[in-house]
């Protein structure tokens, strides 16, 4: 992963912009923000945000490479959607978070331990095996991505929830065994495969 | 023959025994009783969720959206797909809509698609709808008025509509900072919507419940407090994932800010059953961890 | 009003606010006939309903004064009032413009001197203050208005309060059968001054103008300021009355927006620019006021007056798109939430006025009366020189008033030019 | 005057029967005011009423109309009488409309009433109905000086009005500073790409317009005389210098940038990579004839350029320019655009801290940034040479960086603001902002007694003050559009030129009738002067606001009767009362103020004069009326055209007649004056200031006369000015000089 890097900052030099138009889910919208800030006060999250996305957006201007792409700030994203609708230049700032995420973890730069990146690694980990959600298995990765201890420690803490849903009918106790997922995984695990393979190349990373 | 007939997209919150199995089950009976039918997509797969960006990337989770609509135009030929899911139904609408403009990216899914099974090719001839707009717009406020034996008086009841189902899409004709269809649907089921509740589209932080769970319950504590504020005795919402958010963590908030929460959040579709004359078990209220006793109450009368 | 006589060489002039009013005048300062048309009651458009101008802070009733001094004065203008122009046919040189002139039940005999509306009770929404208060039924629209007759509004007639206004009337001047006319005026030019309406603010949800009593738009508080508006020129608060002296003023509301308008609408940085002042002349260093601004256009000289805002100490600027607002529910004040982009500050700042900058959109729609080229916000384009139909004013672009009356001249030349094609008329 | 004959018409609707004796004004009229013939009616402004008018004029030869009924500023259309000279009596607004409906009110009211109609009938004895100037020019053809977008343009359009035109530009060939621009800025949608400068199909619309006759290398070397009646001496550089006769002129001199010398922090002269907006435009112009590539002036290939907006512009220490250009940002936008269409990888920056496109500027920035322009708001703070290129060093506002940095940068563009081009300012104050290196030149040569140019504003500019009237210069006849008159782009200032040729040929019509323009349209009246009575003070030639009045050889004023506007400052200004108009002059005012019946020293009935501007105060003092605002009954009001035309005899008359105080009330004057004649009230204010020393004299108080500031709008103010001032002559007592 760490070439991965390298590669890009020697195809892009400095030219941040051009990296992330290329690169980046939406990343050519990025250009086009006139630095209002409705988006950075729309966040529900908004105070958790180091650089807010109208700033994020200046500074990939200004070719701050590092700063962005090691920044904690997009994975606060929420997917509300409130910037979206708001920005009076219709930037599509939720999906371009998300795609400045993806990169910056497909290039090994994200905080190796924000939780939300581990989250959703695990979350999408967890449909991709079956195609479809395992709720038990994703929460039990979950309570146990920092170890056996701290994960029942956790477990611990949610159990009144846990319990609650399994009384309510709404987890499957079983599910790690009984859960059953699609029929055609084969063809799914194919295709997502396939995806990659078109995604990787586009983006000229690495294989 | 039924009077209206969609291609059914679940999702996975909604599967036996998951985390939203109530709100299928109430689904399944207002849909009876207005009588809709549900034809499930086959072998449909998970939308891939807002938070499966960060290693799903952009083509795999337009891809995973992609193959569900491909079957349904397949299987389900000429009917609109429905989701009772918002992150489905967002999830797949995206795509609709991103691969509408983008031919490139079209042709990429469909690469990818050919390489799962049923030779499926992607062509978006379906609309992607949210059952509330199937509700709203195909059979309108008067036709769901109709069925109503058991309205629901005397509660008051705060809609909280929340993100996915509200932006960036949205049901055609509200607004995104004050959409008014859930009180409306309030109304007509015989309850008394608050219609001042200013949390009514806040984010309850879903995405993040697990990961950043502090910051999520902030957000919950905010849409619960305001609830009671507004003097509602219960939330009603169209997502499963605010459901089960503002639902379950109600306890972990009064531990962690002292507060007394205990605010039952339901489902339009339970508000319905109920009112339509279904029993508490048709409308899935055992599945409520905060019971939702005014409602069972008023589904235990004899009709 | 069959007396009404038009030739082709007569310039049609629709729209009696500032643009129409001087391409009128100067039309008929060069020898010219011209018919102005007016759907209100009376002349003078928005700029009667503003308190000041800027950058001079004088008042536009003082220009207003002279234009109709200049009108009433010269009797190639003929003034229709309560006019709508249904239809404009044929071709440079040669239209039919037809007209259909609304009723007022109030004839030429009217002295204005008032007896009429002593009796009356009914009250109604008063349009010159945007509708912020309630007026008599009867009534003259301001008090400069021209013509300076009454009006009685349609919704009375048929009650007894308009026969009690009949009987209360010295002159004879009210008829209560009045019935709406249509007529037909030929024309060798038109020139179109419709000028231009508010945003509707309301459609810019996440400010609440629809929610919140405490938000109002610019025009609105031009009203307020105003010593002939609805609080006697005090700044009250609709909510509950209150003197309002922490207001904040959200620019670009609409404007700058692909969700709303895509143009700037170019006067709105002045206009609240100067309503700062307005601020500071009720309360001196007691008022504060806060502009959340993405630019400020002050063009040209006007920077001037920029600089001279930017030195009193009761206004603050912050480089922000104001996110939301919420109310607080005690209080009724007005919580802006947002961030100052010039170093990311957050705020949650709470006022007790919030004023929403409207932008501005054009008065009326003329494809629906007539086949002109207009751009994708409804503003009427440069006309080709085979033409006969001209815009002027704000028709043709969101404009302050120096520029509308800028363009309503040059409109009136293009007018002239073809009425005089028409005459053969030469310079020598 | 011996057919004179006074016919004073009294209505008695709109209450007027009800609150006043007509029967007893009515013998006023006829006793005091000698009106031979009086009349009543119930409803003057009707049908039967006008009639009655019309038919004592026409059949009983009555030709002074003294109306006793609503206010001059009504009903105007129904008084209508052309054959006539027409006096409006006030009666409703500032009589029974302004006092109290009262029994214990009915005595004053009407002596208020009665005193009016005598000044009435007075001031109708002493008007008479105008008879156009004599002298009046009738030449229609219109001088355009400036042969750039806007004096083409201006020239086109009067010729399209049917005009014919005269076209004089210095240089060698039609276009001015548009001719240097390599593209102009899109006028219409979809405002997304530049545009062909458009110079050469104007250029040629005037080759194929017969009207218009252009002078190229040529200049205006003296300009005299009126509307209708100009002398223009045009010389060219090669060939003798024509006198040309037009009727009107519109002056199109156009903009220079500012110096960018100036502006050492940015590098200009010491980098030739550094250039202003306009070489910038001269390099893309070289590059795009031989259909190359723009290149840095040392032929190498540019990769990055940066904008640095408001180059000496917007500043506010006084240094440079303190006005904003208004095109500028577009311009950038534009320029950048050059590079991106060129090749979207040569990286273009725009640093600015308002970025100001507005209308559907909005869109052309747009369009830019989909091209890849990059914005960033920021501050420069010094451009300096590094290698082989250059640094930008600026203040990022956003990311707030004050050591911000944009290296290897090939091009530094500067937008410098516009210098107007507006000759020599005559009231030499210091051109604030303006390029006092570069000795100003006249343009027009005028041979007026106040100066050779038109006055300027501020900055240099040649703009009207005027928000409501753009082109009102000071000196009629005479219009300036385009960037001389204010800074702005291409697109405004062809309207520009189009509205100015429109108020060019309206000046020429009007001369031609001998008819008065803006604001006392259409007045026929002007100024006549009794030549053996003066003692050529001169102060009517210097302080005419318009610049009308020369000074003849042997040093009379030589009144230039179509450049005056009718205001009276000269009649205000003369010492020896030598300056009249036929229906404004010394004696219809001061007939007025000694037909008013003064009652005696123990009568406890004062007596207070207002001497109110026509255009505000008298507005504002009817509209209160209308407000049913009561105010003192002790004063009585006389409209005049302009403080400015206030003569001095008028206050000294009214307080050696036995009035107890006067007041004048007047517009605003200062820097943003609302004097409708620019400078009346400010003249009115300097002249009040010595009235001191006049009052010392008669041993009066000096809180006989004030001179009061008020605006139209000041409805609820005026009544209450009124009675503070009336209490305060109540204090100060009654006037001594009673029954003289």
């Amino acid at each position: 992963m760490g070439d991965q890097n390298t590669s890009m900052v020697q195809k892009y030099r400095n030219d941040f912009l051009k990296e992330v138009e290329a690169n980046v889910e939406e990343g050519a919208w990025v250009k086009m923000c006139m630095q209002c800030g409705v988006c950075a006060g729309s966040c529900p999250l908004g105070p958790a945000w180091e650089h807010p996305p109208q700033e994020i957006f200046m500074m990939i201007r200004a070719g701050r490479r590092e700063e962005v792409l090691k920044s904690e700030s997009m994975w606060m994203c929420t997917s509300c959607y409130n910037c979206i609708v708001r920005c009076p230049r219709e930037l599509p700032i939720t999906h371009i978070m998300h795609g400045l995420a993806n990169y910056a973890h497909r290039l090994g730069l994200a905080p190796k331990m924000n939780p939300t990146r581990r989250f959703a690694k695990i979350f999408w980990d967890n449909i991709a095996k079956s195609g479809r959600v395992n709720e038990l298995e994703l929460s039990v990765r979950l309570y146990f991505m920092d170890g056996f201890k701290a994960g029942v420690l956790k477990g611990l803490a949610m159990k009144d929830i846990g319990i609650g849903m399994m009384k309510t009918g709404r987890l499957n106790p079983f599910g790690l065994f009984a859960h059953k997922g699609c029929k055609d995984i084969k063809g799914i695990h194919k295709m997502l495969k396939k995806a990659y393979e078109i995604e990787d190349r586009k983006k000229g990373f690495v294989a | 023959m039924a009077r209206k007939e969609y291609s059914f997209y679940p999702g996975c919150s909604s599967e036996r025994r998951a985390s939203a199995s109530n709100y299928m089950v109430s689904v399944e009976s207002m849909c009876k009783k207005l009588d809709i039918k549900l034809n499930e997509i086959p072998d449909w797969n998970c939308c891939g969720a807002s938070i499966g960006y960060a290693q799903g990337g952009e083509l795999p989770r337009h891809v995973m959206n992609a193959r569900n609509l491909a079957i349904s135009e397949q299987v389900n030929k000429g009917q609109d797909v429905v989701a009772t899911c918002a992150a489905c139904w967002l999830g797949a609408k995206e795509t609709k809509d991103r691969l509408a403009h983008d031919s490139g990216l079209l042709a990429e899914a469909n690469e990818a698609l050919r390489e799962a099974g049923m030779n499926l090719t992607y062509k978006g001839e379906q609309e992607v709808r949210h059952m509330v707009e199937v509700l709203i717009e195909d059979l309108g406020y008067d036709e769901l008025k109709k069925p109503v034996v058991r309205p629901l008086e005397g509660m008051k009841i705060a809609g909280y509509v929340g993100c996915q189902t509200n932006r960036p899409f949205g049901i055609a004709g509200e607004s995104f900072e004050n959409p008014k269809y859930l009180d409306h649907l309030v109304e007509i089921v015989g309850a008394e919507p608050v219609t001042g509740y200013d949390q009514k589209v806040t984010c309850c932080g879903g995405a993040l419940a697990f990961s950043e769970p502090e910051k999520s319950q902030a957000q919950i504590k905010k849409i619960v407090e305001s609830a009671y504020d507004y003097g509602a005795e219960m939330i009603v919402t169209p997502c499963p994932v605010c459901q089960m958010n503002v639902e379950i963590y109600q306890g972990q908030i009064n531990k962690r800010y002292g507060t007394k929460f205990n605010m039952p959040v339901t489902y339009y579709s339970q508000l319905m059953t109920v009112a339509y004359g279904g029993s508490a078990k048709e409308a899935g209220l055992n599945g409520q961890i905060v019971r939702a006793s005014r409602l069972e109450e008023i589904a235990a009368k004899n009709r | 009003m069959a007396d009404v006589v038009a030739t082709n060489e007569t310039i049609v002039v629709v729209g009696g606010g500032i643009s129409g009013m001087t391409a009128a005048v100067e039309a008929a300062e060069t020898g010219k006939d011209v018919i102005l048309l007016e759907r209100s009651p009376s002349l003078g458009g928005r700029v009667n309903q503003l308190y000041r101008y800027f950058p001079k802070l004088c008042h536009p009733t003082c220009g207003m004064e002279i234009n109709l001094r200049r009108l009433r004065g010269n009797p190639r203008i003929r003034v229709l009032t309560l006019a709508e122009v249904q239809k404009i046919e044929g071709k440079a040189g040669d239209y039919k413009v037809s007209v259909t002139v609304h009723p007022r039940y109030v004839n030429e005999n009217c002295t204005a001197c008032g007896a009429c509306a002593g009796p009356v009770t009914t009250e109604i929404p008063n349009p010159f203050n945007y509708n912020l208060n309630k007026m008599k039924a009867v009534y003259l629209p301001s008090a400069m208005a021209y013509p300076q007759r009454y009006c009685i509004d349609p919704s009375l007639i048929g009650t007894p309060e308009a026969e009690k206004a009949k009987a209360a009337c010295p002159h004879d001047a009210i008829d209560l059968g009045m019935q709406a006319q249509k007529l037909t005026l030929t024309a060798g030019a038109v020139v179109w001054a419709t000028g231009w309406r508010p945003y509707d603010a309301g459609k810019i949800q996440p400010y609440g103008y629809d929610r919140f009593a405490n938000v109002i738009t610019s025009v609105e508080f031009e009203r307020l300021a105003d010593p002939r508006g609805p609080t006697k020129g005090r700044i009250l608060r609709p909510s509950d009355g209150k003197e309002a002296k922490d207001i904040a003023f959200i620019q670009c509301a609409g404007s700058r927006d692909r969700n709303h308008l895509k143009h700037c609408s170019r006067i709105c940085c002045m206009a609240s620019l100067k309503q700062t002042n307005y601020v500071r002349e009720k309360y001196g260093d007691d008022g504060k006021s806060t502009i959340y601004y993405i630019d400020i256009r002050a063009i040209d000289r006007f920077e001037d007056f920029y600089q001279k805002v930017r030195a009193d100490g009761t206004v603050r600027f912050i480089k922000s798109k104001v996110a939301n607002i919420t109310e607080d529910r005690e209080s009724g004040d007005v919580v802006l939430h947002g961030v100052d982009t010039e170093g990311y500050h957050r705020y949650d700042a709470r006022h007790d006025l919030c004023v929403l900058a409207v932008g501005m959109q054009p008065g009326a729609d003329i494809r629906a009366v007539a086949d002109v080229k207009v751009d994708a916000s409804g503003f009427i384009e440069v006309a080709s020189a085979t033409d006969g139909i001209f815009g002027a004013g704000c028709a043709t672009n969101a404009l302050d008033v120096n520029r509308a009356v800028q363009s309503a001249t040059a409109s009136t030349l293009r007018a002239i030019q073809v009425v005089n094609r028409m005459a053969k008329v030469e310079g020598q | 005057m011996a057919d004179m004959k006074v016919g004073a018409y009294l209505c008695q609707g709109c209450g007027l029967a009800e609150r006043l004796d007509i029967k007893a004004l009515a013998a006023v009229a006829q006793k005091e005011g000698k009106a031979q013939v009086v009349r009543e009616h119930e409803f003057l402004c009707n049908g039967q009423g006008v009639a009655m008018i019309q038919k004592d004029i026409a059949e009983e030869g009555v030709n002074r109309v003294v109306i006793g009924a609503c206010s001059r500023r009504a009903k105007v259309e129904a008084f209508h009488f052309p054959a006539a000279a027409i006096t409006r009596v006030n009666l409703r607004e500032q009589v029974i409309w302004s006092q109290p409906d009262t029994d214990e009110a009915r005595e004053l009211t009407q002596e208020m009433a009665a005193d009016y109609i005598r000044m009435g009938c007075a001031e109708a004895k002493k008007t008479a109905v105008p008879v156009p100037n004599p002298a009046a020019g009738h030449n229609k053809r219109i001088l355009v000086v400036g042969g750039g977008v806007t004096g083409m343009t201006a020239a086109l359009e009067a010729a399209r009005g049917g005009y014919d035109v005269l076209l004089v530009e210095k240089e060698a060939a039609l276009g001015g500073f548009a001719a240097k621009l390599f593209r102009r800025v899109p006028f219409a949608e979809p405002y997304a790409e530049p545009q062909d400068n458009g110079v050469a199909s104007l250029a040629a619309a005037i080759k194929a317009t017969p009207r218009i006759k252009v002078f190229l290398g040529a200049t205006t070397t003296r300009t005299s005389g009126a509307p209708g009646n100009f002398s223009v001496d045009i010389t060219t550089e090669s060939g003798p210098t024509v006198t040309e006769a037009v009727g009107a002129i519109v002056m199109a001199t156009g903009f220079r940038p500012y110096d960018a010398r100036r502006l050492p922090e940015f590098g200009f002269g010491a980098s030739p990579l550094v250039v202003d907006q306009a070489g910038l435009e001269a390099l893309a112009r070289a590059a795009g004839e031989k259909g190359q590539a723009i290149t840095r002036p040392d032929g190498k290939a540019v990769k990055s350029v940066a904008f640095v907006q408001c180059a000496g512009q917007r500043d506010a220490s006084g240094t440079h320019l303190a006005y904003c250009s208004g095109h500028c940002c577009n311009t950038s936008i534009k320029q950048a655009m050059y590079f991106k269409d060129q090749n979207p990888d040569i990286d273009t920056a725009i640093i600015y801290t308002d970025l100001r496109t507005p209308g559907n500027g909005e869109d052309f920035y747009r369009s830019a940034q989909r091209k890849g322009v990059i914005f960033t708001k920021g501050q420069v703070a010094k451009v300096e040479s590094a290698g082989d290129g250059l640094t930008v060093h600026f203040h990022d506002l956003i990311l707030n960086d004050e050591a911000a940095t944009i290296s290897n940068v090939d091009l530094v563009v500067l937008a410098t603001g516009q210098v107007p081009n507006s000759g020599v300012n005559i009231e030499a104050k210091p051109a604030e902002g303006a390029d006092a290196n570069v000795p100003s030149v006249s343009v027009l040569n005028l041979t007026y007694r106040q100066g050779p140019d038109v006055p300027q504003l501020k900055y240099g500019f040649t703009d009207s003050h005027f928000i409501c009237f753009p082109y009102e210069t000071r000196r009629t006849g005479i219009y300036t559009a385009g960037p001389v008159r204010r800074p702005m782009d291409m697109v405004q200032a062809i309207e520009d030129a189009t509205g100015a040729a429109l108020k060019a040929i309206q000046s020429v019509e009007s001369a031609s009738h001998g008819r008065a323009v803006h604001p006392r349209a259409g007045d026929l009246s002007y100024p006549s002067f009794r030549r053996e009575g003066c003692t050529q003070c001169k102060r009517c030639t210097v302080e005419c606001p318009f610049g009308a009045i020369d000074e003849d050889e042997q040093r009379y004023p030589l009144f230039n009767e179509g450049r005056c506007r009718r205001c009276g400052t000269c009649m205000g200004a003369c010492p020896v009362r030598v300056i009249s108009f036929e229906n404004y002059s010394v004696d219809t005012v001061g007939a007025q103020i000694k037909a008013v019946d003064i009652p005696d020293e123990f009568s406890e009935k004062p007596r207070i004069l207002l001497l109110a501007c026509e255009n505000d105060a008298y507005p504002a003092l009817d509209m209160a009326g209308m407000n049913r605002r009561v105010s003192s009954a002790f004063v009585r009001t006389i409209p005049v055209r302009c403080l400015g035309s206030v003569n001095m005899i008028w206050i000294t008359d009214a307080l050696n007649s036995g009035y107890d105080g006067v007041m004048l009330m007047g517009c605003k004057h200062g820097d943003d004056y609302q004097c409708h004649f620019v400078k009346g009230s400010e003249l009115a204010n300097y002249r009040m200031s010595k009235i001191d020393d006049t009052l010392k004299n008669l041993n009066l108080e000096v809180d006989r006369v004030r001179i009061m500031e008020v605006a139209i709008a000041d409805i609820e103010r005026v009544p209450t000015l009124i009675d503070e001032y009336a209490a305060k002559i109540r204090e100060i007592g009654m006037s001594p000089f009673k029954g003289f």
